[in-house]
């Protein structure tokens, strides 16, 4: 290469790295950060929390914006990476958001904590691990909001389900001891099986990469457990779903919300698709979610999937916090954030706790899959989970 | 302000974590797909000793970077004198071996979930001190008779040992020193992130590094660091690309490796005497 | 127990076999470790669903495994063509170190990985059923039928790739090729079009397998990240050696289930871990693998 | 004794027996030289001393110490230096930066001298490079000290792999085919050069080499190998009336005809 060519590449290089620094809000919009793994292993709940986010916006926008600003959301990518996320977070704190909406990731919300803290910009994510939200000590995390039940919660209600309403006591688990969703999913599982006096006749783990559970999931036929606890991602759900029909071990899943459709439709094997039980965030029947659904099916000719309506409840989470609070900055949406009381959402009535900045009392929706059909069972939430003051 | 300083700092660990993958794989020639094994250690031990026991800062980073060398040495030790196309294999398989420690563990390190709550240290002028002191050790290094018999090595190791040069040792003292660099990167990225997972270091982090050192030019120090905030920007430029940001990247990693093979910097450093030759166009550059 | 374990072993171990073999070929020629098979392997695995949307009206279960397989191996052999086109001709051109093959092959793959995490990642797919019956009993155990498959078109493509080596002239190229590349040009043997031919049957290859990962695993990007179980087997097997890398690949995946068995797999990559390290530091140059001894 | 004594050198590949019950020896001062044809064994005889390759039986004693079994760089250092028959320069380094690292290994600090500027370490890296540059001079190579080897002309290169060989210090000096690829004038300004350096370091040389001139002019003695085993040794008067030698030499031309 001529040193003259060198010159425009280093003039080039130059241009473009000011062009990154430029770039402001323009006065009349209120810019919210939307934050997703676009990229990566978990690109696909990121494209739905994105598009169930966007189709929020372009309502509320619609409907004149919030005190006559639109509302404009920037999307950033994680890459489903703690790294990437923080730098994320920082760039859009830069650029003039007033709230971002997280990722259904828990790691990305434990790195984020401390920092969003610090910058005063709330996050609001689904990321069920209650360390986000709620400090070592104690405390809520100022910024943090969880916007679905924590995993505690929901595997309190799993847990309920299986030994309250089902009768199961000899409950076997298995789960990716490398993935933290899972780990948070299986441990306060396994305390509220024990306290209601039922037994974990077998424990077994995993990791990441794994495809052959036949080992472990005859480990557990041969402990003689009653039903399966597996909380995990879809892919490993449709293998564990197969692979429990390749050894005859026919016992009840009891499964996490990845169970929730498409997964029926992956297994494609209405014989191995049988006997799975599963708490999802909404019905499909539910009337509140006919106005997203529609749009959503319209705009990419597929149904939507639950993380879809995450995303929804989330702006539509930021938009009352500003209403509540009477402002659109950063400021108001903390402050609003933790009043949040019976808002109605797509994935159900929102009130968020100013101790935990958790949701309260959310039920979820059980569903047995029989088949290869989702049945439903009716909304359903444990004794203890009740907050007086919600409905 | 926030944002430029923490894509600053995460650079600066990242170029910390490179210079040790530039020992390894840009001076000696050697594949480590594990290196970001001890980037876990480091960070790991560090943070477990701060939040867990109560040990002060400055002997629990000492101790993390012993116990970083400490591992180095325990990969190292069976391996260089192996195939060089084992180290690959052995130092990935070492990489997953630490993972599968670090989620096995969940009573010390919280398992999969991760530790969190480690107390923010890593601020600016932490991390532009160290990579000022860990540039100018790795410098020595290059210039000492050990960066020279690394050279060696690399390009022909059986002239170099016909040349009196103890290469099974050279290696080892080449891995141990890469190890404490990479688990000092470790340790400067639990002290900023505050929270560490098992996940954040599989073999694609490693892999990753080892392309930078080879876009930044075959044993060019300058091209290695050149390359490192070249390729921790590059992402940040491409933000508006969305979902094709790593794609674009990858294209231009492929075209620099394809087309310009020896790197941005070829063997070349950025001395006072390349630089005269540069500025007073004496000469054009070899090709 | 045992038996479920050891057939369990096999089935998982004839998975990676498709892949390590792909490595072996492509080190034979090119001397280095062909990490963008991973990502032919997703785009296959993708090329297959495809076909079999598109054929099953038409199809019935049998012929249609076969269309879809034939589709996936083709599409195969046609990206993996397009990488050696890509990622390795100039390389060869300049006569680079096989280094830089392998950081060329490494982006690649994951350039290939992201493509297809962009055009289809939002949403999940999986393949139709090909067979009726999943599993069947077998020495008192149940086994798999795809497992079957897997393992029973596992061999016969070694069987085909072994014939294609020993019985062709282009077979004849590629084993010479074993020692350099350019030498087959005294065998009036065009060597861009060797090493072509040498990718496009790994690519052939990644296809089969892609399929048989798409069936087991569902679809997904990162599907292609099981090529590192490949490379581990090549090397156990012997850097370049075709049967040695089906053999690795099936002690890889025996040794993986009897430990996930025995200390959970939790503990499991801790133990391989070991394993492979004993196992290198007796025999250094793996199972099948020759010693070359560097001339001075 | 001998400065070098070698006894009962053999070695095998795979049946074939490269090296055959090779004995010679080389006194202090002394210029030997090994002659024979493609594949005689001559190489791999180089290649046992330095140990390259371990032996299947013989032994290899230097001033009476025992060398068979070391590890290549303990030969090296016990003092025997060599150069390659395919010049195996280190690409990466310069020139004069191939010459010091032949010497690097004699130096005596360590990281801690290294990371703390130490006296130790800026003494000896002043001392290494002046040690280096005048091994380039001696063989009229130090105006090139900054270029990289691949950019010399192979009759330098061949100068450098002896400058580098010197570096190590070397009681016994192995030059194996050290002016194939020389044009005539080359040839007898190495002849010259290695005369001069023999004089001057007082070492053996032990020379593979087939142009004859080099081998008459500079060798006391002689040795012929014929696949593997010594055919003939002695003078090189003695080795030029040897008929037994011409008709290995011929007999191999005619082999290679009739392929």
């Amino acid at each position: 290469m001529k040193n003259g060519t060198r010159k425009w590449l280093f003039c080039a290089v130059l241009v473009a790295l000011l062009a990154g620094f430029v770039g402001a809000a323009s006065a009349k919009e209120i810019l919210i950060g939307n934050m997703q793994d676009i990229s990566g292993p978990t690109s696909v709940w990121g494209n739905a929390v994105t598009r169930g986010a966007e189709i929020a916006v372009e309502k509320i926008n619609a409907a004149g914006g919030v005190d006559g600003a639109m509302l404009k959301l920037i999307t950033m990518d994680t890459k489903a990476n703690v790294q990437e996320a923080i730098k994320g977070y920082n760039s859009l704190v830069s650029s003039g958001v007033v709230a971002v909406v997280g990722p259904p990731v828990s790691n990305i919300g434990l790195a984020l904590g401390p920092i969003a803290n610090k910058a005063g910009v709330p996050v609001v994510g689904s990321f069920i691990d209650p360390r986000v939200t709620v400090g070592e000590d104690g405390k809520p995390q100022a910024a943090m909001f969880l916007m679905q039940p924590s995993s505690v919660q929901y595997s309190e209600i799993m847990a309920s389900y299986t030994i309250d309403v089902l009768g199961l006591k000899k409950i076997g688990v298995l789960y990716d001891q490398s993935n933290a969703f899972a780990v948070s999913l299986m441990k306060p599982y396994v305390e509220y099986i024990k306290a209601a006096g039922g037994e974990i006749v077998s424990e077994q783990v995993y990791t990441k990469g794994d495809k052959d559970f036949k080992t472990q999931l005859t480990k557990i036929k041969e402990a003689g457990a009653d039903c399966l606890y597996f909380p995990n991602y879809i892919q490993e759900a449709v293998l564990v779903t197969n692979q429990r029909k390749q050894i005859g071990f026919d016992v009840p899943i009891i499964g996490g919300l990845d169970f929730a459709p498409p997964f029926a439709s992956l297994v494609n094997d209405p014989e191995a698709a049988n006997n799975i039980y599963l708490a999802n965030n909404f019905s499909e029947k539910e009337p509140q979610l006919k106005e997203v659904w529609d749009v959503y099916k319209a705009k990419y000719g597929e149904n939507p999937v639950n993380k879809v309506f995450l995303g929804y409840d989330k702006i539509l989470l930021i938009q009352e916090a500003m209403k509540l609070a009477g402002g659109t900055s950063s400021e108001h949406v903390m402050k609003g954030m933790p009043v949040v009381a019976n808002l109605e959402g797509t994935t159900g009535v929102l009130t968020i706790s100013p101790d935990t900045h958790q949701p309260v009392g959310l039920s979820m929706v059980m569903y047995k899959i029989e088949k290869g059909e989702y049945v439903e069972l009716g909304r359903y939430v444990p004794e203890k989970h009740r907050a007086p003051w919600s409905k | 302000m926030d944002y430029f300083v923490s894509t600053v700092i995460f650079t600066g660990i990242a170029l910390i974590g490179v210079l040790g993958v530039y020992l390894i794989t840009g001076l000696t020639g050697l594949f480590s797909l594990g290196q970001a094994a001890f980037m876990a250690i480091g960070g790991y031990v560090s943070a477990v000793l701060i939040r867990n026991y109560n040990v002060p800062v400055v002997p629990a980073v000492a101790l993390a970077i012993v116990a970083a060398m400490l591992a180095a040495l325990l990969v190292g030790l069976p391996t260089v004198r192996l195939r060089r196309d084992y180290i690959s294999l052995v130092t990935l398989g070492f990489g997953e071996a630490i993972v599968a420690l670090l989620n096995n563990s969940a009573n010390i390190t919280g398992g999969a979930m991760g530790i969190s709550g480690i107390p923010q240290l890593t601020t600016l002028p932490v991390v532009l001190v160290s990579v000022v002191v860990c540039l100018a050790l790795v410098i020595l290094y290059k210039n000492s008779k050990y960066g020279r018999q690394c050279l060696a090595l690399r390009s022909d190791e059986l002239a170099a040992k016909s040349m009196g040069i103890d290469v099974y040792r050279l290696k080892l003292i080449t891995f141990l020193f890469a190890g404490a660099l990479t688990g000092y990167s470790g340790v400067l990225f639990g002290f900023y992130t505050t929270y560490l997972e098992p996940a954040a270091f599989n073999w694609i982090i490693s892999a990753e590094w080892t392309i930078i050192v080879f876009v930044g030019g075959v044993n060019s120090l300058t091209g290695t660091v050149l390359a490192t905030i070249l390729l921790t920007w590059l992402p940040e430029f491409l933000r508006f690309a969305s979902e094709w940001r790593v794609a674009i990247y990858c294209v231009i990693v492929l075209l620099i490796v394809n087309y310009r093979t020896a790197g941005i910097m070829g063997e070349r450093e950025l001395s006072p005497k390349t630089l005269r030759r540069l500025l007073g166009r004496t000469k054009e550059a070899p090709r | 127990m045992l038996v479920q374990n050891i057939l369990n072993g096999i089935s998982l171990g004839s998975v990676y076999a498709l892949i390590a073999v792909g490595f072996a070929l492509i080190f034979n020629v090119l001397k280095f470790s062909n990490f963008s098979q991973g990502g032919v392997m997703t785009v296959t695995a993708y090329a297959g669903y495809v076909a079999s949307r598109y054929l099953s009206d038409r199809l019935d279960s049998l012929v249609l495994f076969a269309a879809v397989l034939a589709a996936a191996a083709v599409s195969g052999a046609v990206i993996a063509a397009a990488v050696e086109r890509l990622a390795f001709r100039r390389l060869r051109r300049t006569k680079s170190e096989p280094v830089y093959y392998f950081i060329s092959s490494i982006t690649m793959g994951i350039l290939l990985e992201n493509l297809i995490t962009i055009y289809a990642s939002s949403n999940f797919y999986s393949y139709p059923r090909f067979f009726a019956t999943s599993a069947v009993p077998l020495f008192g155990v149940n086994v798999a039928v795809t497992d079957m498959m897997m393992f029973a078109l596992s061999i016969a493509a070694l069987l085909a790739l072994l014939f294609i080596l020993h019985r062709t002239k282009i077979g004849l190229g590629i084993r010479a090729a074993c020692f350099d590349v350019n030498t087959v040009q005294l065998m009036g043997m065009n060597p861009d079009f060797l090493v072509t031919t040498a990718l496009m049957i790994s690519g052939a290859l990644g296809g089969v397998s892609g399929v048989f990962l798409g069936m087991n695993y569902t679809l997904y990007p990162q599907l292609g990240q099981m090529v590192v179980k490949g490379f581990v087997a090549s090397v156990l097997g012997g850097l370049g050696s075709i049967h040695g890398a089906v053999i690795g690949a099936v002690l890889l995946g025996i040794l993986e289930i009897f430990f996930i068995s025995w200390v959970g797999a939790g503990w499991a990559p801790v133990f391989v871990f070991i394993v492979m390290l004993a196992f290198l530091l007796v025999r250094p140059r793996g199972i099948a693998g020759i010693i070359v001894q560097e001339k001075a | 004794m001998s400065l070098l004594e070698v006894r009962n050198l053999t070695k095998s590949f795979g049946g074939v027996r490269a090296v055959d019950d090779f004995s010679f020896g080389a006194e202090q001062g002394e210029i030997v030289g090994i002659i024979g044809p493609n594949g005689a064994g001559k190489t791999t005889a180089f290649n046992l001393i330095t140990g390259v390759y371990p032996l299947d039986r013989g032994s290899i004693l230097l001033e009476g110490k025992e060398l068979a079994g070391k590890e290549q760089f303990e030969i090296t250092r016990s003092g025997i230096g060599r150069t390659f028959q395919n010049i195996r320069l280190f690409k990466g380094l310069s020139v004069l930066e191939n010459v010091m690292t032949a010497a690097d290994p004699y130096s005596p600090y360590g990281l801690f001298s290294l990371f703390t500027l130490g006296a130790a370490f800026r003494r000896r890296e002043r001392e290494v490079r002046a040690a280096a540059m005048e091994y380039l001079a001696l063989v009229g190579l130090e105006k090139y000290a900054d270029e990289k080897p691949s950019n010399l002309p192979y009759g330098l290169q061949r100068k450098l792999e002896i400058a580098r060989a010197l570096a190590t210090g070397p009681k016994v000096l192995l030059l194996d085919e050290p002016a194939a690829g020389l044009n005539p004038s080359e040839v007898r300004e190495f002849i010259g050069l290695v005369g001069e350096l023999r004089e001057r370091f007082g070492f053996a040389v032990l020379v593979i080499e087939h142009r004859m001139e080099v081998i008459m002019t500079l060798c006391s003695r002689i040795y012929v190998l014929n696949f593997g085993k010594l055919l003939a040794s002695g003078t090189p008067a003695e080795i030029r009336a040897n008929h037994e030698v011409t008709e290995a030499y011929i007999g191999k031309e005619d082999a290679s005809c009739s392929v």
